[in-house]
């Protein structure tokens, strides 16, 4: 299913990459992030977009993968575009006639419609590439180090682990139906849809009662334990400390 | 006016899925994305120390609640057809826990499922989290909640409360989602005109997919009605005594 | 060759996760055939099930079901011909009540009510599930669940049955009458049957043909006789002799008693010893 | 007596849906002792373990672990003493790879990271898991599954270990390789071990004793040898005798040949081959 073919967490290969401690890449992303949405003009956010998409090459994911990745919101940043130009602005750059449609482009539209959709370039490949090298399980470690409170974390984990299950169910119930014509018209379309949403809720439920007894019988009182996380490694913070700098440099041109 | 519209409709719905709920990375300026953050973060907040509380007294809670936020995500990446629109959209799915454990952990549940999508999908992102909870935890766990009590209370039948509070939940949903993007790509636009063509653009997804989320939302309701009533009296969403009785 | 009923090319398939769990396979399977695909865990007869019943997407090489491509099958096409008992009961019950998931199939197949239920009633006795029709399908034991699958199928009347191992968890006795079921489905109504396993000491009595897996490799194939008469490298294969085979093996390399093959199941292995007997007594 | 670890008192239940799993059992198991409950699907076996381990809520009657009432143990108390390994992998699973999953429970027992991850790669070794600490359990094969649920038990080193069918689903090398470890474990470090199997032809082997259920009764208990001495009702409880059990049993009954006992197991059943023929030989 192609849901779950496209899960990051799939294609985490052992690479350097990978192998880089998560606070570090956490913190490295989120600071780009932070300057690629206050920076204003789309040298830096394009650069940091080559960057990662680098990087995500580099980690051997499939281009088809990153693609259908970054589609939706490359899709939503060329709307945006389209918008900004021909919606917004006093400048005009050109006129065409569409079906009778008089529709005028206009240069500071357009200015803006590229800065949004530089950011929406330059964030995503950010997110993409975090998510392609950091497995799940360091990324909770990163977390529980920035004190995100730990029973949210646990709620995390328990999530995690449990909607592969969950996808391959809903699609196992989904193909049951559809043989059964299920979709075939309106109504029943709509009552599938709710059966098919109810036997999920009710598998979580029933599931989450043997899960609970599982824990409980190697000893879970309420509490998860997270992985600690190991001392930073000195070249690996020079490495961050780097790159951020890079970053700023670039960010002030 | 009318006619830019019509292109703008055009525009949006034709190729492919269109603007999820989800608002992705980088559409929001820093400003706008730490606003929502400090919105959404009370809430969240709320939510966790209510799941403390309760999972206090029942060591299942707490998977409970996980197992939830899994269903919960796949929920909302179901590819639901949309045939006004000929495309596929995805529901938001927060009515659901909203009338089962209660808007606050709603909210919980929602962030979670936001924040692997984001990291591991690109649906949504990490600078967009803040303003995703907000529009879809926030805003639909407590539209939801709000009108499953209130048509309960005015002895309205479990899958027709159900139903409209998964409708208006969607539909709240989207609103809100609206004003988020407006306000974030608004640039020097003025912002009213803008939120309108934004939310006439999503009228023909929107609506019939809230339709949708209103039968999933009234089904699942009645599937556990009939399988596990005792289910829904334990998290008080029935009394006893309508426990077996008809809908 | 027309009589094909599967034919599986060079196929190779890779999980998402990077975990290769097969390599260039082919196999051939006639119609009527009672096939048994035996290995370790691990060694990839699910993924191979799966692949035969489309349910993996991007595999490597050709299978063809009756001669067509299944690429070109349709879901639905795919189900008609063929029914999969998936290894884990919970993965394919989802109805609410047992009588409901087994009519599922039928169901689906148009028929009328009355069809149905006689054919729910007929799988159910088949499988020792009566008087069970009404029970939420949760709460059966594990033993109920998985013979519930095969009712499930049987109610459809498939030409072809990939089973991943329908008798583990079932009772000594279930597993036997499991087992026989399956041969009168087979030679009775010439069904073919495709089944992963690991009960090495029913293979000999039931089945044609086996193919054995080992690390997403065909390590080898032939007859149960052919299989097992190379006891020494089973090891590797994570296989064992049946025990009849492996007590009449004994028997003669460390007995030192004069046996000409190695029997597999109790009734050769009766003939065998009393043949032994005979000979030392007449050396006598 | 206070070498019992367990000992069970007119145990009754009920479950919630109205079936009545299980009907005034009693069972006493002695510290060390190696005890296999068999029977037919949905006789009991399944109930029976989880009542042990306190997960059912509502029994009658009493249970005792190591003199103490159950019902006045903590579920922390419990597990401190007991494990057990459920039937279906997937209930027990739930961390997301196969590292954590076994980690949690020396986690949980307060043990250093370093003692943890060294229990951790013992157990995955002990059950032939090595080299998979990272992947998903979810992307496991159903044997690899189940062997993952028996090493997050081990990893915790309990005095008493509960097993639903620990080697359903187990390749048969694997199957006589977590026997060898389970008695290994038993007759080394003296661990309780209880198991519910459906192996007949391993049991005589490995297990000191046997408790047969039927329909939530007990209908029997005693030696492997004592329980298949009656093979003539064996079909009422769904049992069979072992495979080579059988080939004695015809080659006595029906071919005549003298045999003083019914052997179980293969060692054994060389002896009474070779008396067999010795017999034979001299009678001429
Ligand atoms: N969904 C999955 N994702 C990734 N790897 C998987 C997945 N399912 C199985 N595998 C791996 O593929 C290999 C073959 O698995 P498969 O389930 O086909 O084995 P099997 O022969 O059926 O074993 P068993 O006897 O335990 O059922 C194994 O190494 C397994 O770990
Ligand atoms: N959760 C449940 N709710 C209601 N009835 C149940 C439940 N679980 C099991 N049963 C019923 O209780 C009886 C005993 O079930 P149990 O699971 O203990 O059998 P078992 O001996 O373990 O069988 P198997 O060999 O198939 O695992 C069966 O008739 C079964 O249908
Ligand atoms: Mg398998
Ligand atoms: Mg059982």
């Amino acid at each position: 299913m192609s849901a779950y073919n496209c899960f990051s967490d799939n294609f985490n290969k052992e690479t350097f990459l990978s192998a880089i401690d998560a606070r570090i890449k956490l913190v490295v992303v989120l600071v780009l992030i932070i300057m690629v949405l206050s920076y204003k003009g789309v040298m830096f956010p394009l650069s940091v977009a080559a960057f990662s998409l680098l990087l995500c090459l580099s980690m051997r994911v499939p281009v088809r993968v990153v693609a259908l990745r970054a589609a939706q919101p490359l899709f939503i940043a060329a709307v945006i575009l389209v918008l900004k130009t021909f919606f917004s602005g006093q400048e005009i750059l050109f006129s065409l006639n569409l079906f009778g449609i008089g529709l005028s482009a206009h240069a500071d539209g357009f200015m803006e419609g590229i800065q949004i959709t530089s950011r929406i370039i330059g964030g995503v490949s950010l997110v993409v590439a975090l998510g392609f090298a950091t497995p799940f399980i360091e990324f909770v470690a990163a977390l529980s180090w920035l004190k995100v409170p730990k029973a949210f974390i646990e709620i995390m984990m328990f999530a995690y682990r449990y909607l592969f299950l969950f996808l391959d169910d809903a699609h196992t119930i989904y193909n049951a139906q559809k043989n059964r014509l299920g979709y075939v018209g309106l109504r029943k379309g709509l009552h599938s849809f709710g059966v098919l949403t109810g036997s999920l809720v009710l598998r979580g439920f029933e599931q989450s009662q043997k899960t609970a007894d599982a824990m409980v019988q190697r000893g879970y009182t309420g509490d998860m334990p997270i992985l600690k996380g190991e001392p930073f490694r000195t070249a690996e913070l020079a490495g961050a400390a780097l790159i951020m700098i890079a970053g700023g440099i670039t960010w002030m041109i | 006016m009318y006619s830019i519209v019509l292109v703008f409709i055009v525009l949006l719905v034709l190729p492919g899925s269109v603007f999820a709920m989800h608002i992705s990375e980088g559409i929001l300026p820093l400003n706008w994305a730490v606003l929502w953050f400090v919105l959404a973060l009370p809430f969240v907040a709320a939510g966790i120390k209510r799941m403390k509380d309760l999972s206090k007294n029942d060591l299942s809670f707490k998977p409970l609640i996980g197992l939830m936020a899994a269903v919960v995500f796949v929920i909302s990446l179901m590819p639901i057809p949309v045939p006004t629109a000929g495309t596929c959209s995805h529901p938001g799915g927060t009515a659901i826990p909203a009338i089962l454990v209660g808007p606050f952990i709603s909210v919980l549940i929602t962030a979670v499922a936001l924040l692997i999508q984001a990291l591991f999908f690109a649906h949504g992102g990490l600078s967009t989290w803040g303003a995703d909870i907000v529009s879809m935890g926030v805003v639909g766990a407590f539209t939801g909640y709000g009108i499953f009590k209130f048509l309960r209370r005015c002895n309205a039948g479990l899958g027709v409360s159900a139903f409209c509070a998964g409708l208006l939940s969607d539909w709240a949903i989207y609103l809100t989602t609206s004003v988020e993007l407006a306000s974030g790509i608004r640039g020097s636009e003025p912002f009213l005109p803008l939120l309108g063509k934004i939310v006439i653009a999503f009228v023909p997804t929107q609506l019939p997919l809230g339709i949708v989320e209103g039968a999933m939302t009234a089904g699942m309701v009645t599937l556990l009605y009939r399988r596990r009533a005792d289910l829904l009296v334990k998290l008080g969403v029935i009394k006893q005594e309508q426990a077996g009785g008809t809908l | 060759m027309d009589d094909l009923m599967y034919s599986v090319r060079n196929l190779s398939y890779r999980y998402p996760d990077g975990t290769s769990a097969l390599h260039d396979i082919s196999l051939d399977v006639r119609k009527g055939e009672f096939i048994g695909l035996l290995g370790a865990n691990g060694s990839g007869k699910t993924t191979l099930l799966k692949a035969m019943d489309k349910l993996l997407k991007g595999i490597e090489g050709e299978i063809y079901l009756a001669g067509i491509d299944i690429t070109k099958l349709s879901p639905r096409e795919i189900y008609r011909k063929v029914g999969l008992v998936f290894q884990n009961p919970d993965d394919q019950l989802f109805a609410p009540t047992l009588f409901e998931d087994v009519a599922f199939g039928p169901t689906n197949m148009g028929l009328g009510a009355q069809d149905v239920e006689g054919r729910v009633l007929h799988a159910l006795k088949q499988v020792d599930l009566e008087g069970l029709e009404k029970k939420s399908v949760h709460n059966l034991s594990f033993g109920q669940r998985k013979r519930a699958c095969i009712a499930g199928l049987l109610a459809m009347g498939h030409e072809t049955l990939l089973l991943d191992e329908p008798t583990a968890g079932l009772d000594p006795m279930g597993e036997y009458r499991m087992m026989e079921l399956l041969q009168k489905l087979n030679k009775e109504n010439g069904v073919t049957v495709i089944m992963a396993t690991h009960s090495v000491d029913l293979v000999p009595v039931f089945l044609d043909r086996l193919y054995i897996l080992s690390k997403g490799h065909f390590s080898r194939g032939g007859t149960p006789e052919d299989v097992f008469n190379a006891p020494e490298d089973m090891a590797n294969i994570k296989l064992r002799l049946p025990h009849i085979a492996e007590l009449i093996y004994r028997l003669k390399h460390e007995d030192k008693l004069s046996f000409d093959r190695i029997p597999l199941t109790i009734g050769e292995a009766r003939r065998e010893i009393l043949k032994s007997l005979e000979t030392s007594l007449k050396g006598r």
